[in-house]
């Protein structure tokens, strides 16, 4: 087919397009609704009893590819409700200048503490502003919607049919 | 000394018209790209030309160190002049024409041609090889296509036997709409005058000399601030007036019925100004040797033709 | 000098008024740089430093296409007085033109069969 | 009124043709030729003679310009474009010239009868018909010069052409 | 137009007077260049005489990090190499390390990867597509407008990953022995209700490119890269099939669901930037036949075939040296892996990734001299290199 | 008529003495150049002043001469630089030969 | 109303001049108000994109999030940009490049990094080739935290600059009233040595350093790449490769776990021979380094047979180190660029390769850095 009539079909299709609803979202005005599993961000959980389920097993900040967290463990001590010794982290990092969102430290995790939320975090003026400190992340476990998943649950799908059968 | 008024009214709206062109420039791409452009400054964007005009104006200055520096600087504003004194014949209605020269043709073709010589000033000015390279191409594209240009446009001079836009107007408000009738020199030359505007304005799929793609930002790649902002106005208002000269000499200029003739001279530029940027939005480019060949081989003979074509018809519907 | 060419030039001087007048208020208005990167004005070159002269000797092929450009902007310089009076010259001076422009046509032919204007 | 237009056109007509001839720079040069011509258009618009002002501003300015331009960047690095030029030259070339003009002016100062009223210039369509009429063979023989040119020219730049080619 | 043979060694016939060359840098921050790459070009006019390709600005190292990190914490790092198909990315390695590791992946787990990896040649092709236009038709122009489009429908499978995986682009959903996340309900319909959409779309995109006259003039005969060239090379995927060589790993090395799903190999013979235009525009249709029928016929079972990461050590492999391709949207990815890195052999010894954009760009100094700068751009589009990969 | 006639002689002298002094090539067909062009100020000059269609055409005429001067004489100018590597003319005077 | 002059590198005369004046203080007040509007709302955008980042910020510039809404345009040439967004990551071969664009910038200019990479090196940081954050080279405004963070960070990233530009010329910025470095997240960071070095010592550093490398533009003289071979003889591919490799190149060992190991002296017959049997394609080469005693290197070839059915041959030959290994490149094309590759970054030498230069590390680098003694974290910079 020669120019002419090549130009009024690409043209024809660019038309089609000028009338069709845009598919822009006005982000700051409208938030796009994200799926259930997003993660974006990250938060560190209490129980039901509002104990902090954080037990500084470090098992998050080996795993951590990028090596961003970092756990000082604090004693040991005597859990309110279920009696039971347990460990405590007395600060917990999360370096979100080098986080890659893998969620590997959130699967890793024995007593589900790390969960990551479904709203990102703030671009900040300086790398200060993007250290997810002990606070954030707890305060995040309010601030942010939390996503689908938690290390019971991505153990479980991964591992559910497995264990049938051994 | 009416006209003098005109030309200050001409330049002013121009220069308006021009900065929201730009605006409606970009939503139409934005809204043929499923987006929707700029929204947030000012109210649907329409103060978005006003922010960047403030922005260029701020900008710092940069004078390239191995840059011919009063080349450099003069080009920009020879550039917008040249754009701008172009309008000068155009007639927007019954005597508002700024100078109603008896070679207003010629003058819109000069000046067209005299575009060339600032473009290939950056380019060379910049000592900079993809400005350089930017200006060759302008240079060669511009030219090539400034011969169909020229040929295009005599259709209506001989058809109207007159060089003045306003007796092409007035040709056309007795007869029709020379893209209309005779349809066969007409319409032909009209799309070539299309075809060699989009050219001369280095529009899409014409605008191997600023192709982005390859050569950064061809010759303005130098340039900062309200330097730059001069090229950039230079070509809205290069292909805003071209639209307006194709309506004057193909489209039957103020022309219309029920409007005032201002009205219909301004919604045919218009018309012809979206029509080239819808077309800009949709087509790829060409590579520069395909462009040249197009024009000299096929562009050039074709114009001849239909100027002759155009004389034949004079001498017979004369006769 | 007639009305139209006067208001021709002061057309263009006032033009000339506009684009400068924005030139100077960015003087007026831009900012200046309070420490000066001796980079700042090396010639961009896609963040390399530039390679070899720039205004380099161009190979001779451009030249053709330009003066194919301005024979053939002539041609149109000696047709556009006769395009003014064809009704009157009728068919003689058609013909009169027509050999004037098939003369050239046969230097078009002859640069368009020897790829003159092939742009590389 | 019109006394001081031309002063200051004709000022800068000159001025425009001495720095062409002066500039160190030979794009310099080139560009001031440019300057010259569009003055010498202004002077044809204020001598009623539009039609030549806009021939004027096409071809010489847009053309004949562009081909120059062209012609710089292809006979000379243009790395290096001073003008080399040698004093002696320079002053005779000085004598000569101002001795031709003082003749010249002399002459026309001197001749009686340039003071007449303006008799008008010719029009376009005038012009048209005198160079389709009286000037007709002319006007073809233009053509085959043109033709000639356009040959030799295509001759001489192509000549040697190498490879590289698709 | 040229023969279809690598133009290679132009005599540098320099006559005084007939005008000199020009060394142009094209990149490493250029609009086209994809990234940051460099080729030197030595121009006669607007002809390249000679290109040196100057690769190596992204070279970030992965292959010196796998001797640091364990085989469970570089599923999520390979994921930047190839940033346009990560899911491809992460296969091939988790598919080598298996190998290596001896572990078998359930099939329902095979088939999801198989269908990731589908969706993903669509989005990586879709945004190729987009690129080239944008190459050849400018960020100010048509190439915009078909971007757009191109993005549009890209984000419609991030979307579809999004569902499964909860991220856009770093996906860490491979894992070893198969994946981490499952797909959740009502998958099917979504999968399908998004592949209507650009299968409808594909035949707009054609009319604005694959099918327009300028497109087809830009690049027809444009950068033509011979079957022996390209095998010498190593050439792989739409690079080597648009050459006339019919090879596709999906189809002759079955790996996945691939030896279940038969894939229909799309070659052309030409070679030139039109043949890989048009290769990896059927290529699309392709994909999503192929998607379909995989999303259709997904077996239920398990989704992992080995314990769950728990930690960094958990696997390990003291000897063995394994070779894994597999065909990405680009060509052949290949992972080779010798065991035996940590003490306890957690981590690789050494870690080579055989990227198949790294392959593909070598050929530019054998295509790119006799072309016009204007073609440049498109012959580097058409190879479609990804920075990240040829780097690593 | 007396101020333009000047004007074009000046204009004329310029362009002899930008001939007489340069010795690069292109200078030289710049200074004539400038001379045509005052023949043609002189040319349009008596053409509005004595009326006719004679000085127009003329200039139309010398016009067109110019051009194809330019053309062949850049030609010529390039033809010498491939030979000489140079386009200084008095050194080339092997062309007269 | 005091202008924090050290948050930016430019000055303004006209306002200065203004706000000296005296009763015109009001006056200035409502120009820099429209001047600083200007300046907010029309950012236009210089993507230095160089990874995964480049493509999200496409993405956001694309229709669901539509940057160009706030009135961003992408500007190919620094000239005309006013935000550079480093999008990815940048090496420390590209590093100088992106200081020299960014001072080619012209004031008043602004930098967002976007994405782990370009805020703090991500998992490359302390690998050889990477810069450890853009900021590390050139001052940054905004940081926008992902990996690479989604279209609407960046469009989030963009309104914080916004807003940071009305806070610098309100004299607000920086907001946190104490300085950077006494911050308690400093020390939690995980590179918190790395520190923008703003001092301007440091900055004369690297501009000395690329201004030496700019002292010698020349063309270049390398050669380009041999021919390729003409491989048209190929039969179809050999399925007895071991009896092949048992009869003609002497191997008596086939380990099950690796590809058998040749002489160093057949290496190129054995790839021609290879090729003339079907296997055309050229795969790749991996050189290692085994140090101990003797410390050698090995270097596995892998070939391919195209078409239906494909397969696989791959070998391994041993030397000492020290010793080249024959080089490929006359038999296929695709080994210059492999071995180039593996010269480069383990070392290993190729005798008779015809362009043996580097590839992925900078040509004035010095050492291996996949050599197995080369330690994992050992910073490479040659402008640090």
């Amino acid at each position: 087919m020669g120019y002419p009539l090549d130009t009024l079909r690409a043209l024809g299709v660019t038309l089609k397009n000028l009338v069709r609803p845009p598919t822009t979202v006005e982000y700051p005005k409208v938030t796009r609704p994200r799926s259930e599993r997003y993660r974006a961000s990250f938060a560190l959980l209490h129980d039901e009893n509002n104990e902090e389920l954080c037990i500084g097993c470090l098992a998050c900040e080996r795993i951590c590819p990028s090596q961003v967290i970092a756990i000082t463990a604090g004693p040991k001590i005597q859990s309110v409700t279920t009696g039971k010794k347990r460990g405590t982290a007395t600060d917990f990092t999360l370096d979100l200048t080098a986080c890659i969102f893998c969620e590997l430290c959130v699967q890793v995790c024995p007593t589900d503490a790390i969960i990551m939320t479904r709203t990102q975090e703030d671009p900040g003026f300086s790398r200060e502003d993007l250290v997810l400190t002990m606070d954030k992340l707890y305060k995040n476990e309010k601030d942010r919607p939390a996503a689908w998943g938690n290390a019971t649950k991505l153990l479980g799908m991964q591992e559910q049919e497995a264990k049938k059968d051994e | 000394m009416h006209w003098l008024l005109w030309s200050v009214v001409i330049i002013t709206v121009l220069m308006t018209t021009t900065a929201w062109a730009l605006w409606l420039e970009r939503k139409l791409a934005a809204r043929m790209g499923s987006r929707l452009g700029p929204t947030m400054v000012g109210r649907h964007g329409l103060l978005q030309p006003i922010a960047d005009l403030l922005k260029l104006l701020q900008k710092e200055d940069i004078l390239p160190e191995a840059a011919d520096g009063a080349l450099f600087n003069l080009a920009p504003i020879l550039t917008a002049v040249f754009a701008i004194a172009t309008v000068a014949v155009v007639p927007f209605g019954e005597g508002v024409i700024a100078a109603d020269l008896d070679i207003g043709v010629l003058w819109v073709l000069a000046f067209g041609g005299l575009m060339v010589i600032p473009v290939w000033m950056a380019g060379w000015a910049s000592n900079n090889k993809f400005a350089l390279l930017g200006g060759m191409r302008a240079v060669a594209q511009a030219v090539s296509y400034e011969v169909p240009l020229v040929l295009a446009s005599m259709v209506p001079v001989i058809l109207a036997g007159s060089m003045s836009m306003t007796d092409i107007v007035h040709y056309q408000q007795q007869h029709s709409w020379i893209a209309l009738w005779p349809t066969l020199p007409g319409l032909p030359a009209f799309l070539l005058f299309l075809l060699a505007s989009l050219a001369e304005s280095n529009r899409i799929p014409f605008d191997i000399p600023e192709a982005e793609s390859e050569l950064v930002a061809g010759v303005s790649t130098e340039y900062t601030g309200m330097k730059f902002g001069l090229f950039y106005m230079a070509e809205y208002i290069h292909t805003l007036v071209s639209s307006a000269i194709g309506a004057a000499l193909f489209l039957g200029g103020w022309s219309g019925p029920f409007a005032p003739g201002l009205h219909w001279m301004l919604l045919k530029t218009l018309g012809l100004f979206v029509f080239i940027y819808v077309v800009r939005w949709t087509l790829l480019r060409f590579r520069q040797d395909q462009l040249m060949r197009l024009a000299w081989v096929w562009l050039v003979p074709m114009g001849l033709v239909l100027v002759f074509m155009a004389a034949v018809v004079v001498v017979w519907g004369g006769a | 000098m007639a009305t139209a060419s006067l208001a021709a030039i002061v057309f263009v001087l006032i033009s000339a008024v506009v684009a400068s007048s924005l030139v100077v208020a960015a003087k007026l208005l831009r900012v200046r740089a309070k420490v000066d990167s001796p980079l700042k004005r090396r010639t961009y070159e896609c963040g390399e430093e530039p390679l070899g002269p720039t205004w380099i000797q161009f190979h001779p092929r451009y030249y053709v296409v330009a003066l194919v450009f301005v024979i053939f902007d002539l041609e149109a310089a000696f047709l556009l007085p006769w395009s003014l009076i064809v009704r009157e010259l009728g068919m003689a001076g058609v013909i009169e033109v027509a050999v004037f422009a098939l003369i050239l046509m046969l230097g078009w032919a002859y640069a368009v069969k020897k790829d003159a204007l092939k742009w590389q | 009124m019109m006394q001081v237009a031309f002063g200051l056109v004709a000022a800068c007509l000159l001025l425009a043709a001495l720095f062409s001839i002066g500039s160190k720079n030979l794009v310099h040069g080139v560009l001031w030729l440019g300057a010259t011509l569009a003055m010498t258009a202004v002077l044809y618009l204020m001598l009623d003679a539009p039609f030549l002002a806009g021939i004027q501003l096409l071809l010489y300015v847009g053309g004949v310009m562009t081909l120059m331009v062209f012609g710089v960047m292809l006979t000379r690095r243009h790395a290096d474009l001073a003008v080399l030029r040698e004093q002696r030259r320079k002053s005779r070339g000085a004598f000569v010239a101002a001795a031709l003009f003082g003749t010249l002016a002399g002459a026309t100062v001197t001749t009686p009868g340039l003071d007449a009223p303006a008799a008008g210039s010719a029009t376009t369509v005038e012009l048209g018909r005198a160079l389709l009429t009286e000037h007709l063979l002319a006007f073809e023989v233009v053509s085959v010069l043109l033709l000639g040119a356009l040959i030799g020219s295509v001759v001489l730049a192509r000549k040697r052409d190498f490879g590289a080619t698709r | 137009m040229s023969a279809p043979q690598p133009q290679h060694r132009i005599e540098l016939a320099v006559h005084e007077g007939e005008g000199d060359l020009m060394l142009v840098n094209f990149g490493p921050q250029h609009p086209s260049t994809h990234g940051v790459f460099r080729i030197k070009l030595l121009l006669d006019g607007e002809i390249v005489v000679k290109a040196v390709p100057y690769p190596g600005f992204l070279h970030r190292g992965v292959e010196k990090l796998a001797e640091r990190l364990t085989f469970t914490q570089l599923g999520p790092i390979v994921d930047k190499n190839d940033y346009i198909a990560p899911m491809t990315n992460e296969q091939a390695i988790f598919m080598a390390f298996e190998k290596l590791l001896g572990i078998e992946v359930p099939r329902r787990a095979r088939w999801m990867r198989t269908l990731f990896a589908e969706l993903q040649r669509v989005a990586s092709h879709l945004l190729w597509l987009g690129t080239f236009a944008l190459d050849l038709g400018g960020a100010l122009g048509g190439g915009a407008t078909v971007f757009l489009y191109c993005f549009r429908e890209r984000e419609l499978v991030l979307d579809l990953f999004e569902e499964v995986t909860g991220a856009r682009f770093h996906y860490n959903t491979h894992t070893m022995g198969g994946n981490r996340h499952d797909l959740p309900a009502g998958y099917a319909q979504k999968v399908h209700a998004t592949l209507d959409v650009i299968a409808a779309r594909l035949v707009e995109y054609e009319h604005l490119t694959s099918t327009n006259r300028i497109f087809d003039v830009r690049t027809r005969g444009v950068g033509t890269i011979s079957s022996e060239l390209a095998l010498g090379l190593g050439l792989t995927g739409p690079v080597l099939r648009a050459s006339g060589v019919d090879h596709d790993l999906r189809r002759d090395a079955p790996y996945g669901a691939y030896d279940e799903v038969p894939v229909n190999v799309m070659t052309e013979t030409s070679g030139d930037c039109l043949a890989r235009a048009l290769v990896r525009i059927r290529e699309m249709t392709e994909s999503i036949r192929l998607a379909r029928a995989l999303i259709d016929g997904m077996p239920e079972g398990p989704i992992c075939g080995a314990k769950a990461i728990k930690t960094p050590t958990q696997f390990k492999a003291a000897s063995g040296q394994v070779y894994v391709g597999i065909e990405t949207p680009r060509g052949e990815l290949g992972t080779y892996v010798i065991a035996g890195g940590n003490e306890r052999g957690a981590a690789p010894y050494r870690l080579k990734i055989r990227p198949p954009s790294y392959h593909a760009m070598s050929v530019l100094p054998y295509v790119l001299p006799g072309h016009m700068v204007s073609d440049v751009v498109a012959i580097l589009g058409s190879l479609d290199p990804i920075m990240g990969e040829v780097d690593r | 008529m007396t101020p333009y006639l000047l004007l074009a002689a000046a204009l004329f002298c310029v362009g002899v003495y930008g001939l007489l002094t340069q010795r690069h090539g292109i200078g030289i067909l710049v200074s004539i150049e400038l001379m045509v062009n005052a023949a043609n100020i002189n040319l349009v000059t008596f053409a509005h002043f004595r009326g006719g269609t004679a000085g127009p055409a003329l200039a139309l005429f010398a016009l067109a001469l110019t051009v194809a001067e330019v053309a062949v004489g850049l030609a010529i100018l390039l033809l010498l630089y491939r030979q000489k590597g140079d386009v200084q003319v008095d050194d080339a005077k092997e062309l007269r030969q | 109303m005091a202008v924090d002059e050290t948050a930016r590198n430019y000055t303004h005369p006209l306002y200065d001049t203004l706000l000296a004046a005296p009763g015109l203080n009001v006056l200035a007040g409502s120009v820099d108000q429209l001047l600083t509007w200007g300046l907010k709302n029309s950012l236009w955008i210089f993507p230095m994109a160089t990874s995964c980042c480049g493509i999200e910020f496409m993405a956001a510039s694309a229709s669901r999030v539509d940057l160009d809404r706030m009135g961003t345009i992408p500007r190919a040439t620094p000239r005309q940009a006013d935000v550079m967004v480093v999008a990815g990551t940048i090496t420390v071969k590209m590093a100088p490049r992106v200081k020299k664009l960014w001072d080619q910038m012209p004031e008043p200019k602004w930098c967002v990094a976007m994405g782990s990479c370009a805020i703090s090196g991500d998992f490359y940081r302390d690998l050889y080739p990477t810069v450890p954050g853009i900021d590390t080279v050139i001052p940054v405004d905004v940081y926008i935290p992902g990996c690479p963070p989604n279209p609407e960070a960046v469009m989030a990233g963009m309104l914080r600059l916004q807003e940071k530009i009305a806070l610098v010329r309100q004299g607000l910025f920086p907001p946190h009233g104490s300085s950077k470095e006494d911050r308690p997240e400093t020390a939690k960071m995980a590179n918190p040595a790395v520190r923008r070095l703003l001092d301007p010592a440091r900055d004369a550093a690297i501009t000395a350093h690329q201004v030496t490398l700019a002292g010698t533009p020349s063309p270049d003289t390398v050669d380009s790449p041999p021919l390729p071979v003409d491989a048209s003889t190929a039969g179809s591919a050999d399925r007895d490769l071991e009896a092949l490799l048992r009869d003609r190149f002497g191997v008596t060992e086939f380990p099950k776990d690796a590809p058998p190991l040749v002489d160093a002296a057949f290496h190129v017959e054995l790839a021609r021979t290879l090729r003339d049997r079907g296997f055309r394609q050229y795969v790749t080469c991996v050189a290692s380094h085994w140090p101990g005693d003797p410390e050698t290197f090995e270097v596995a070839t892998v070939l391919r047979s195209t078409g239906s059915g494909s397969q696989l041959a791959a070998w391994r030959v041993r030397v000492a180190a020290g010793e080249p290994v024959d080089s490929l490149c006359g038999v296929f094309a695709g080994a210059d660029w492999q071995e180039r590759e593996q010269f480069d970054l383990v070392g290993l030498r190729f005798a008779g390769h015809p362009d043996l230069r580097r590839v992925m590390m900078p040509e004035d680098y010095v050492g291996h850095p996949l050599r197995r003694d080369f330690a994992s974290d050992a910073p490479c910079a040659p402008w640090r």
